[in-house]
């Protein structure tokens, strides 16, 4: 054998290698989380969590997210049209994991703002001003305080709420639960408990097609 | 084969498996990092600053063959495993906990990977370092 | 000039300038914080904090500490026994940076326990039993909770008192405090606003002895 | 001088001038992580991981003068420019945001150092090893 083919030879070998170890480690993660997708409580599925669209749809997005993540801003909408395209078919369950500092309060506020029947309307203004309180550099919660003022929230209400146990509890479950599902990224997302081989809105899309089609036309 | 510098001698055959040696170990940190997402900590990163450039150079040595590459490679290699060997010490205790103040980001204590209780990175990095020192000493005195 | 001479002289320049912009660097801040030691209401002195030692000592130790952090722990008892061997002359004043994932929330029954007067003891206890829950891979708040059940605190109360407005705004000011005083590392030490050229506990005692000198004895 | 070998030449003083910039450039780097204790970012470490190892390679160099180390050094010079100037497109935003998923740890678009408003680190790091690669070409150049 010619030196030049040894090398290639060997370079592919150890390329094979990877791709191969990387393929096999993320199927046994993938089947795990498929199980946790069947149950009713699990660290994929906890019934606290607030969703989107109908309870028998059968198929599950779950959308770990933080608030001040800008790539999850930029996937709220497309995410959205995505379940109207298959009307009745996939529902969404939105998670936590707030990994920007001080994401976590704006977390509270968020879940506080559901008490009063507003999760969605706060969502969406605390994607919308984002760029004002999300700094990298000194994420500022107070000013989420201002932001949420003009959503016509009973605020006294929503200040003592944010620090209701229930609340703390949830976050807290998401946090250990995106570990435990090994999210360390946002946003985070499983089909049916599947994840997608690699990060992008088209390859979600193409997992949720994939999944309606396995789930209801077959 | 009439073409006598494309076929393998002794010499060549052992940097070429020096190569594939850095080259294993450079992937397999990738794995850790990339495929598993295992944050690397800082004494992490200083063994990949001495790693990563190894399959770059000893490939330039490779094509065509040029001795000078030990030379080269040996002190990089060397400070590696350096890096390595203090970072397992502190894994497995030998250098004291707490003689460094705690900081943000992922500690240096941290373990990730433990196969059959005692194969951890640090251990693992330390034996890719001694393997690839092993084989460039070798090489060079062969050479010398 | 001979080769091997242009090397090493170029080496020690740089070095020497390495050496120099460091120094100027450090010089620079501690000017910044020694003023800051001289105000009362600065981010290296809020009147919140927990204190120990006189209120009129002239030597003035603040410690950004991480009830997580190993370091935080073995320094304790040592600078405990600083401020003993110059008894009236030295303060020691507790700041928070919890650096630790969960670390904020134990930060949060620290002082909800320092509501109650327990202060130090619930300090200690943490400390004594931070293998059990601040392993670096799962921090575990809950067990804290069993932990402080030793203490004979009103429980309820504590509960109740952890997520107390106020003490939420403590931990964020301190968190706030630390990030501009550029404390990246816990334990992070101040004496009259002077930060140790390198760390150590040596390094502390010796600069508290400098202080306490120059405070004092002249 | 009596002794040639050890009078300076003008290649010598180039590959000198190379030696010193990756030198200044580490110690600069250094300088940010260690005594600013500005956290580096993932593009930063891999930006040292080709930059940290060319002092000691260039040394290697320098005594006994070699031209063969500036073949070695190349690739790695050049690997690190194309990172540089990737997270330089990141920073000012040329690259879009977004297209990648938020991590935990220090972002690689927070904007540490900002001098007469364009002065970034990694405009800082990207200036670094286009120089020395022009240095190196030079010298090759030279050489051939």
């Amino acid at each position: 054998m010619k030196k030049h083919q040894l090398v290639i030879f060997g370079a592919a070998a150890l390329l094979i290698m990877f791709a191969v170890g990387g393929y096999f480690y993320k199927q046994q993660r993938s089947k795990k989380t498929q199980a946790m997708a069947k149950q009713t409580e699990s660290p994929l599925s906890r019934a606290y969590a607030q969703t989107l669209g109908p309870a028998d749809a059968k198929v599950v997005i779950v959308e770990f997210f933080d608030p001040g993540c800008e790539t999850c801003r930029m996937f709220a909408a497309p995410v959205k049209r995505l379940l109207d395209s298959y009307p009745g078919k996939v529902r969404l369950v939105k998670r936590y994991a707030p990994f920007h500092d001080g994401a976590d309060k704006v977390v509270q506020i968020l879940e506080a703002a559901r008490l009063q029947g507003k999760y969605w309307e706060t969502l969406d203004l605390l994607f919308e001003g984002q760029h004002r309180w999300a700094d990298h550099h000194s994420p500022n919660p107070d000013m989420v305080w201002q932001l949420v003022a003009s959503l016509g929230l009973d605020m006294e209400r929503l200040r003592r709420d944010v620090n209701d146990p229930k609340i703390l509890a949830i976050v807290r479950q998401d946090i250990t639960d995106a570990q435990a599902l090994g999210v360390h990224k946002t946003p985070g997302f499983f089909v049916n408990g599947k994840t997608m081989s690699s990060f992008g809105l088209e390859q979600l899309q193409a997992l949720v097609a994939q999944e309606v089609e396995a789930q209801y036309e077959r | 084969m009439a073409d006598a510098t494309d076929s393998v001698d002794t010499n060549w055959a052992l940097l070429f498996a020096c190569w594939l040696l850095v080259s294993a170990a450079s992937l397999g940190s990738l794995f850790f990092s990339e495929v598993m997402e295992l944050p690397p900590c800082t004494l992490c990163w200083y063994q990949r600053i001495f790693m990563f450039p190894l399959p770059i150079l000893l490939a330039m040595g490779l094509f065509p063959f040029d001795a000078k590459v030990v030379r080269f490679a040996l002190p990089i290699a060397f400070l590696g495993w350096v890096v390595a060997a203090y970072h397992l010490l502190l894994h497995v205790g030998v250098i004291p906990e707490g003689v460094s103040p705690c900081s943000r980001g992922v500690s240096c204590k941290t373990k990730y990977l433990d196969i059959f209780g005692f194969v951890s990175i640090p251990l693992l990095s330390l034996l890719a370092f001694s393997s690839v020192i092993t084989l460039l000493l070798i090489l060079r005195r062969r050479l010398a």
